[in-house]
């Protein structure tokens, strides 16, 4: 159907693709598989004219084909989900779905009946629940990709593109995807189906791709590859998968962090949240979409004061927070679920992104002292094996598990006794990902607490000594890891 | 129709606009106007129309629904001011220009004005009689597109474009601002370090002028010469800082402005349609008959 | 950061709610306010803002601004203005050009797109941050209203001209029906067509509105046009009303214009506000002028308590929260 | 969007090229241009401008905006003045307060001061946009001066104050030292306190701040109160070189000093940019004003050239990309 040869992109400096082929087929998914940085989006964004300057060949049906832009793209019959939502928070749902494309009666005049009607019926193959009128800003992170799916369906496509389509989505909302797309290979679509889940890819392609550093490695039928054979294609090199916590915490009765009767902010809930944390302990919270597990991080960290309800102690002391500054101060420390958004600075240095979380004990008499930042970088930049040309680049450039690390790093500086993790691995591939979860497990047994949300199960049970499971805004499970099962896990998540 | 007394005293009000308030010479006249309009009697409130023709339009309608009883007028613009004289005329409220004048003879009740052309010509032959006919000099233009300056400024030339030998080696504007000046003059310096004279549209610009020169050293060999009567020229001209001025006198023209309209009101209805108030030439001779603004 | 939809019309609400207090106010310190003339009078006046902060509205939806609106106001009326009076002079060929009503208005709205459009070329072309652009085009424009003027206004434009500024169609002022038909195309243009649906979607994020297959680059271009047309529409507003074009016409209007638009919760990072609100802005702001004067408010306190509404509207509009 | 080192060094280098053209363009055309004398002049000239665009870098880098210098300049010049003129009248007590000279520089600096801090508290606290707040702080800090100075300047402040804005100092005239210490502390602030470096994280992800323990609020109180207090320096060498302290003051000047600071390569939507490249920005602007002087340009096309000379600075200044 749509097939892309030797297609060589450069960025400034970069080459992201080179001499990289692709084919697509009717009725089947592809999984484009690859580390973070081998440059999937960008070929995404080739095929779906995106970028329009390369060098190769696309062709559909046999056709050459050169896109002028994305419209014309859409036109041919391609659509893309892209990694990055593509949503404007003041607009309707209804709005965002139509953008681009509206409907128009005879006089070019917006049809706004036409258009709710089509928006609910997509709304309604996605299953997603909201009015259409209602604003996208007032919409949560999943439904939000479930609403681009929903724009996806709208066009009449023969090929679609998604990018990491369940970074942001619990399983749930997962599955509902993959009977959209069983229909759509029934329908004869073209799918190209990115994600760095590896039982997503093996569930739901029936071809793979693997590009490691721009470069064009192998394909083939899913059904002839192992997992270890493509992680290692992945990779280029032999990679032992960090699978289980080797650490066990001791078993001390002192409580690093001691949570009484908290209340989630936007759950009017009669009964609090209660748990405690061990020292050397990783607690995973699991829940689905919505449930309230990334406010109650953001809670505990300080960031809704008015809020706050109940009791906090830690390392014995009673806390209240009104602030992230108090938060840190008692030795908290928070890794936020939206890198971008609340994470990195995007234009300061790999080193400024990590001493500025300790810049005040850099300094002397109130000036920094600029060996004692290049030390704090250093340490940390060879500590998580952080994959920088120096502390001199922007921290934009670099890929997201690499961005991950700065921001770990960053907090690392601070020397905390409970580290919050909210969704650690989103968007990172498995070796990376390996590589975080080792990481927090040797943190642990360092004796700092963990706490990390994550909304995929596997990591949950991969990483966590406990697990507590939320369900709108109330706990619903408290497991420790050998009662723990997907089961009764999922059977509390929707308590 | 209206009954136009509306305060609770009962007072007839008075109001006064002015075009900026942006230059302490027209705060003076819009003050002395309002000062003198109470002293009849009167409620008297001042508008500031900030250089702009539009707002003072607005200011006509407002003063013509508020019900006004007289309307003391400084224009903006001789001719972009003259629908709003009309304007007040055809609701029967008098008008009296002060200062500037509109082009228009039938729209105000009177015009009492300072005669800035002739000013400057007295201005612009007592420079070329200091200058004895030759040398180079420099003119300073107030804000371009106001036509207080042009007026200056051609009356000047009127006069000094008559001798060959004098040669003006640079214009430029410097928006009646005492600080612009200061620097358009350091510059100007830089480039003309032989000149003998120079003209300013006002005196805030003379002033600055003038400590640019003493900034180069040149205060002795420049004479200096301004358009106004503003307090520290007059100082300045008895200290033989800066050599002339022209002297207007606000405060003739507020208090006469304020006067025929009280007349008006009081029935009075032959007014000459122009009143001029000469611009006395200030030298450090006569100086000592001058206070500031001609009080 | 929640807003459900009862709170986000009750925000939509608070500017109207200031604008009634205020006129609750006045009104009882001065029994000129609610008078019938006076209600014509505030409406004339700011027909001229709200012309310019339409323009300047769709502009800032687009996440830009727009400062050269004052000075292409006095260019675009001087031009108006000139044409009518002197048309066009080819001395080359001994002929003069002369225009009709018609043709000044259109030549004079033509320069003010003509200048709005170089606007938005040199933004989407150079990437250039709109505020520094459109500064540089304040000047500029100001510069050449200087130099086809030569400094002097350009008078006595004729009764028909007058009208514009200063006529009455059926028992209304003919500026305000000037700017309810500005208006109305705006509403209409936000509302219903979609090219407003791309302005709101620029602002709210270019970068998916460019993923979307939206020409954005068109779309601002069109906007800055429009602000310059309604720009010139104004110039020649004001120059019909003083039966004489300015060169110092619309100096810091700028200001006044966006001071109409975020007043009417507007929100100065784009995607978000609307033209109705503008008008309540304007309306907001020439109330307030207007105010100041019935009650006899000192030209020096007029400043201060001006600035301090302004403040205490934008504390009120909870929308603008960032 | 990925820029090299080298390239990004090219790209800071662009401001200094663009500047030496003009040099040498106007050397050519006059041969007063390039003499120590003008360089002095020009430096004094920048002086203001420079001071004022260093507490609006900061501003701007926070990703905020500082529209009410040019009137906190005048009010600060005037209290500074009239302090030291007449010092502070208690007439219930009958007593007069008379001020040193060192007494009136710190009242000059303290009222700018308060007025920007008062403008860092509304941002923050009520979530403003800072565009708004400093416009109407523009409007009332004029009226304020206007209030205080009653429309007329205040004279004769003495030689020893005189020193400030006319003096010189080691064969370097006054105002350039004092611009040259406030310049150095800035650089000093932003490259080597933790202070500067959140000034910068700020500007390019305040959520990311926030969330890394900074007291987003409280560095944005400090850039306001900075820029508060280096307008009222300004604010003293303006009075101090006029010898008097003018009401009209600065008008405008927030224009020129935003200007310089984009010139000078600093993006208006925050984290990017340095102090050097304003003081490049300032120079620029500098140089182009003294040059249309000496070359006698007439004052209509002045205008003209200047917004044109913006435009191609900031079209050439590429690391302005969006
Ligand atoms: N607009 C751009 N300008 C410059 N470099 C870019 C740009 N977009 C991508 N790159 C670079 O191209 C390379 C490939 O990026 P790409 O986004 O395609 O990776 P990816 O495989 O999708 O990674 P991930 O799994 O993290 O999404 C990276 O080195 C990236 O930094
Ligand atoms: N209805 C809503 N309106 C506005 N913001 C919301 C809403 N629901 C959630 N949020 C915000 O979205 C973020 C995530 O919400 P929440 O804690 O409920 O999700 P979660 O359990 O972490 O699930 P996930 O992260 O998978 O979305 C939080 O910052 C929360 O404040
Ligand atoms: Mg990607
Ligand atoms: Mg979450």
């Amino acid at each position: 159907m749509l097939e892309a040869k030797n297609i060589t992109k450069r960025f400034t400096g970069i080459t992201a693709l080179n001499e990289v082929q692709l084919h697509l087929k009717a009725g089947r998914v592809t999984g484009i598989i690859g580390e973070n940085g081998a440059g999937k989006s960008t070929l995404m964004k080739i095929l779906s004219g995106v970028h329009t300057d390369y060098e190769g060949e696309l062709m559909i049906n046999g056709k050459t084909v050169k896109f002028k832009n994305t419209r014309d793209a859409q036109d041919k019959g391609i659509a893309i989900i892209h990694q990055e939502l593509n949503l404007f928070p003041y607009l309707s749902v209804t709005e965002n779905i139509f953008l681009g494309r509206e409907l128009k009666n005879k006089l070019g005049i917006l049809d706004d009946t036409q258009m709710k009607r089509k928006a609910k019926e997509l709304l309604a193959k996605v299953k997603l629940e909201v009015d259409p009128k209602t604003k996208v800003e007032n919409l949560k992170v999943g439904e939000q990709q479930l609403l681009e799916i929903a724009k996806a369906l709208l066009l009449d496509t023969k090929v679609l593109i998604m990018d990491e389509p369940t970074s942001a989505i619990t399983d749930t909302e997962a599955n509902i995807l993959f009977g959209i797309i069983e229909e759509l290979k029934k329908e004869g679509t073209a799918i190209a189906y990115i994600s760095h889940k590896m039982n997503e890819i093996f569930t739901i392609c029936d071809d793979y791709v693997v590009l490691r550093d721009g470069e064009f490695i192998g394909e083939g039928p899913i059904t002839e590859v192992s997992e270890n054979e493509l992680i290692q294609m992945m990779a280029g090199r032999e990679v032992k998968l960090h699978r289980h916590n080797t650490h066990i915490p001791k078993n001390t009765n002192a409580n690093l962090l001691e949570v009484d009767n908290l209340k989630i902010p936007r759950y009017d809930t009669p009964e609090g949240i209660s748990f405690a944390l061990k020292k050397g302990e990783i607690l995973g919270v699991f829940g689905l979409m919505g449930a309230g597990r990334t406010e109650l991080l953001e809670t505990l960290f300080g960031l809704h004061p008015k809020a706050v309800m109940g009791n906090l102690i830690i390392d014995g002391q009673k806390q209240r927070f009104n602030s992230p500054q108090k938060a840190i101060k008692a030795g908290l420390a928070l890794v936020t679920e939206d890198r971008k958004r609340d994470g990195i600075v995007p234009d300061l240095n790999v080193r400024k992104n990590i001493s500025i979380t300790v810049l005040e004990q850099l300094c002397k008499l109130g000036v920094l002292q600029e060996n004692k930042e290049k030390t704090v970088s250093k340490k940390y930049i060879d500590e998580l094996k952080i994959k920088t040309e120096s502390d001199q680049q922007l921290i934009k450039t670099l890929s997201g598990g690499n961005q991950q690390k700065v921001i770990l790093g960053k907090w690392l500086g601070t020397n905390p006794k409970v580290l919050l993790l909210d969704e650690p691995t989103r968007g990172i591939d498995v070796n990376a990902k390996s590589e975080i979860h080792k990481l927090i497990n040797e943190l642990a047994a360092q004796g700092m607490g963990v706490i990390m949300v994550s909304s995929e199960l596997p990591e949950i049970l991969a990483v966590s000594h406990r697990i507590l499971v939320l369900s709108e805004g109330r706990l619903t499970g408290n497991f420790s890891i050998d009662k723990a099962n997907d089961k009764n896990i999922l059977k509390a998540a929707i308590a | 129709g209206e009954n136009k007394t509306t305060d609770a005293q009962g007072k007839k009000k008075m109001a006064v606009i002015i075009s900026t308030l942006n230059n302490p010479w027209f705060v003076f006249l819009g003050e002395r106007a309002a000062a003198k309009a109470e002293e009849l009697g009167y409620e008297a409130k001042i508008f500031d129309s900030q250089n702009n023709t539009a707002l003072e339009a607005d200011h006509f309608d407002n003063v013509i629904v508020s019900g006004f009883d007289a309307i003391l007028f400084n224009p903006t613009d001789a001719d972009g001011s003259i629908v709003n004289v009309k304007k007040a005329k055809e609701v029967g409220i008098p008008v009296f220009c002060m200062d500037r004048e509109i082009n228009s003879l039938d729209a105000a009740t009177s015009q009492i004005l300072s005669d800035s052309y002739s000013g400057s010509v007295a201005v612009g032959a007592y420079f070329a009689q200091q200058l004895n006919k030759k040398g180079n000099y420099v003119e300073l233009l107030g804000l371009v597109g106001d036509n207080n300056t042009w007026a200056r400024s051609n009356g000047f030339h009127s006069v000094v474009d008559n001798y060959p030998d004098l040669k003006m080696v640079a214009q430029q504007n410097a928006d009646f601002d005492r600080n612009k000046a200061l620097e358009v003059m350091e510059s100007i310096l830089q480039a003309n370090p032989d000149i003998q004279g120079v003209f300013c549209g006002n005196d805030a610009m003379a002033m600055g002028a003038y400590q640019a020169l003493i900034g180069a050293g040149m205060a002795d060999s420049v004479k200096v010469f301004g358009f106004d009567g503003a307090d520290d020229v007059v100082g300045a001209i008895q200290e033989g800082k800066i050599a002339a001025t022209g002297m207007q006198f606000p405060n003739v023209m507020a208090e006469r402005a304020a006067i025929y309209a009280d007349e008006y009101i009081k029935g009075k209805r032959d007014f000459a349609q122009k009143i001029p108030v000469a611009v006395e030439l200030v030298t450090s001779k006569n100086v000592a008959n001058y206070a500031a603004y001609g009080e | 950061m929640i807003a459900t939809a009862t709170n986000q019309k009750l925000n939509n609400l608070r500017p109207l709610i200031a604008l009634l207090i205020m006129c609750l106010a006045i009104s009882l310190l001065s029994d000129k306010f609610l008078t019938v003339n006076n209600g014509w009078n505030i409406l004339r006046q700011i027909s001229v803002n709200i012309c310019i902060s339409v323009g300047m509205t769709l502009v800032i939806l687009t996440r830009g601004i727009d400062l050269s609106v004052g000075s292409i106001l006095a260019f675009a009326g001087a031009i108006g203005a000139g044409l009518l009076k002197f048309g066009i002079d080819l001395p080359s060929q001994n002929i003069n050009i002369g225009f009709t009503l018609l043709g000044g208005i259109l030549g004079a709205l033509a320069v003010g797109g003509f200048l709005g459009w170089f606007n938005g070329l040199t933004i989407t072309r150079f990437k250039a941050p709109a505020f520094v652009v459109t500064l540089a085009m304040l000047t500029m424009a100001r510069g050449f209203t200087m130099l086809y003027t030569e400094g002097f206004p350009i008078n006595g434009l004729g009764e028909k001209f007058g009208y514009i500024g200063t006529g009455w169609f059926l028992g209304v002022p003919f500026p305000v029906w000037i700017t309810l038909v500005v208006v109305l195309i705006a509403v209409f243009i936000t509302n219903k067509t979609p090219l407003g649906r791309y302005i709101y979607a620029i602002g709210g994020n270019e970068n998916a509105a460019h993923l979307s297959g939206i020409n954005t680059k068109r779309v601002k271009m069109i906007v800055y046009t429009i602000s310059g047309i309604t720009a010139a529409l104004g110039g020649l507003m004001v120059t019909s009303r003083l039966d004489s074009a300015q060169p110092n016409a619309g100096l810091s209007y700028e200001l006044d214009a966006i001071a109409a638009v975020v007043i009417g919760g507007t929100s100065l990072s784009g995607g978000k506000g609307s033209i109705w609100g503008t008008v309540l802005g304007a309306v907001i702001i020439g109330v307030l002028n207007n105010g100041l004067v019935l009650l006899n408010v000192s030209p020096f306190w007029q400043q201060v308590v001006k600035g301090a509404v302004i403040l205490l509207a934008v504390i009120m509009d909870k929308t603008n929260k960032e």
